[in-house]
């Protein structure tokens, strides 16, 4: 199974968050999305999102520059 | 939903197997399926006080389910449960339909049985009536979704 | 001296406008991130609405009804999303229960030809299920209507397997079992085979080529005369 | 099980069994209706069931044994009021019910006793 890129650089909070959204319809259960993004509330936002919609974070990435990369099993 | 019923008498298969009738009914099981258990209940009950002086019988009631009986004696076993299933064997009364007629009425049945030690027969019987037809089975295997009570993906 | 004292006073007035500018600012900077924080909290609180809202609708098109959508959150553009896609929900899963029931109804055609007796003429292929349905609707119809005799056409099944054959002899068996008079009309060749390579036997019941004969059969019984005009041949 | 309660008419005897019903009970309730049938010589009996909320294999046999024996007195037996519900669980446990007569209500079984009475005059 591919795992699907999501590129939320350049765009503030919850934007990302509303971008990870916007992919549920694509994604099956037990898929995964990799997302990269550089908004200093990145990662307690989608722990957060993740929380609420039982979705699995599987780890978080700090790549410096502020740029935040994860991925998310649905 | 769960209980058990001590069954030593004829009366006894009598009262328990209302008890069944009465959950079965507050559980919405259709008139068919109502009337389906309560006869393999009947029977098996039976099987127990007329073949091993009585035993146990355990139910296990889910909504979305169905309904478990489990029916465990200390008697002398079946010897031949192949023979005992064919329909018109018996040892003693009845048709000989008691284990294989219920059998038919069931969705799952299983014997376990060793000679001086004891039967133990668990009968499953699914839910069917319209309310759970009409959901779509293949999808949610009979769970409900909803975020309150938390659905896991994975 | 006045001099020095105007000049003094000057700083100390524009001293304290700066601290009062200060002030002022310290407060406008924490409205600000306030404001800030609140909206990112409805945004966030607006992202994961939606998200579940998604989620939601995801399952309703994909046949699952059962789910349901919060109707009880703070925000109420969501609160009120929630309730229309649950009522959305019900409608649709009441107008698929209809259907259903519909289908069924239609595929178990009992009709009441004449008083005390009931036809049903099968079309299409048999599946268990179908022949369990076919089973329990002519036998409600039975002890309802008190009928004498029950003619099953079976003219409109091509084909039957193991199982339906057996479910229809044990169908014939039932009628007989809550006291109407069966009757199987319209076998075909490959279901006739069927019904005899697997052995099943339908004892007891009246079998006549077409309904036409069934029909002819069930008034004789009745001791009903139709009266025919002109009769072609014999 | 309660009482049982015999009713006569034109010479058929009529039951019906309500209630649930022992193993015990169904004994009695079969010698019962036959020494019934010798005392006033029965020429029909009607087992009025519509009552009853299931029938097993034990209580189904015992039908068919009590119509086998009313029989062998010359007396025919008409089972009255089957549910739909029953005689799909019974039919689908495999049991057979050769030589008793079913109705759907009391009337119908009166009339089918009728018949068969007719139909033995006419033999003779």
């Amino acid at each position: 199974m591919a795992v699907k890129q999501l590129d939320a650089l350049g765009i503030k909070c919850p934007q990302p968050v509303l971008k990870i959204a916007a992919m549920l319809p694509d994604m099956k259960a037990g898929e995964i999305l990799e997302v990269v993004a550089d908004c200093p509330t990145f990662e307690k936002d989608v722990r957060n999102w993740c929380q609420r919609l039982k979705k699995t974070p599987l780890w978080f990435r700090d790549e410096g520059g502020g740029k935040v990369r994860c991925q998310i099993q649905f | 939903m769960n209980g058990s019923f001590d069954i030593i008498s004829e009366e006894d298969v009598l009262h328990a197997g209302n008890e069944i009738s009465r959950l079965t009914r507050e559980k919405g099981f259709s008139i068919l399926d109502r009337i389906q258990i309560r006869t393999a209940f009947s029977e098996l009950a039976r099987n127990m006080v007329v073949h091993a002086g009585g035993g146990k019988v355990q139910y296990t009631l889910l909504d979305d389910w169905g309904l478990q009986l489990v029916f465990e004696d200390h008697g002398p076993g079946i010897p031949d449960i192949g023979k005992a299933m064919s329909t018109g064997f018996s040892t003693t009364k009845s048709m000989g339909l008691g284990l294989p007629g219920s059998k038919k009425l069931a969705d799952d049945f299983h014997v376990v049985s060793k000679p001086g030690e004891g039967t133990k027969i668990t009968f499953f019987r699914k839910i069917r009536n319209d309310q759970v037809n009409n959901k779509n089975e293949g999808i949610n295997n009979g769970q409900r979704h909803d975020f309150s009570r938390g659905e896991r993906n994975g | 001296m006045s001099d020095k004292t105007n000049e003094k006073n000057k700083l100390e007035t524009l001293e304290k406008r700066v601290q009062e500018l200060e002030k002022e600012n310290a407060g406008l900077k924490a409205t600000l991130e306030q404001e800030a924080q609140e909206h990112e909290k409805v945004s966030m609180d607006l992202a994961i609405g939606l998200s579940e809202a998604f989620v939601v609708l995801q399952k309703i098109s994909q046949g699952d009804f059962s789910v349901r959508a919060s109707e009880d959150v703070e925000n109420e553009l969501l609160a009120r999303l929630g309730v229309v896609i649950n009522r959305t929900n019900d409608a649709l899963s009441a107008a698929k229960a209809q259907t259903q029931n519909m289908i069924k109804e239609l595929a178990t055609p009992v009709i009441r030809v004449w008083d005390e007796v009931l036809v049903l003429p099968l079309i299409g292929t048999l599946d268990s299920q179908r022949a369990q349905h076919v089973m329990e609707t002519l036998l409600e119809r039975i002890t309802k209507d008190g009928a004498r005799i029950v003619i099953l056409d079976i003219t409109g099944v091509p084909y039957v397997d193991s199982l339906v054959a057996a479910n229809i002899a044990q169908t014939m068996e039932a009628v007989k079992l809550v006291g109407a008079e069966g009757m199987l009309t319209g076998i075909r060749a490959q279901v006739a085979q069927t019904l005899v390579k697997m052995g099943v036997k339908i004892t007891g019941v009246e079998t006549k080529s077409n309904l036409a004969e069934g029909l002819k059969e069930a008034f004789r019984r009745l001791g009903v005369k139709a009266i025919q005009e002109k009769q072609p041949g014999d | 099980m309660a009482e049982l309660s015999f009713l006569t008419f034109r010479g058929n005897i009529i039951v019906a069994l309500h209630g649930e019903m022992t193993d015990s009970s169904v004994r009695n309730f079969q010698s019962h209706l036959l020494e019934e049938i010798e005392r006033i010589h029965a020429r029909g009996l009607i087992i009025d069931i519509s009552a009853l909320e299931f029938v097993d294999s034990y209580m189904a046999r015992v039908f068919v044994e009590t119509a086998k024996m009313a029989q062998l007195m010359d007396t025919r037996t008409v089972l009255v009021g089957m549910k739909p519900e029953i005689a799909i669980t019974l039919i689908q446990m495999g049991l057979s019910f050769e030589g008793v007569f079913s109705a759907v209500n009391l009337d119908r079984g009166l009339e089918i006793l009728e018949k068969e009475r007719a139909r033995k005059r006419g033999r003779r």
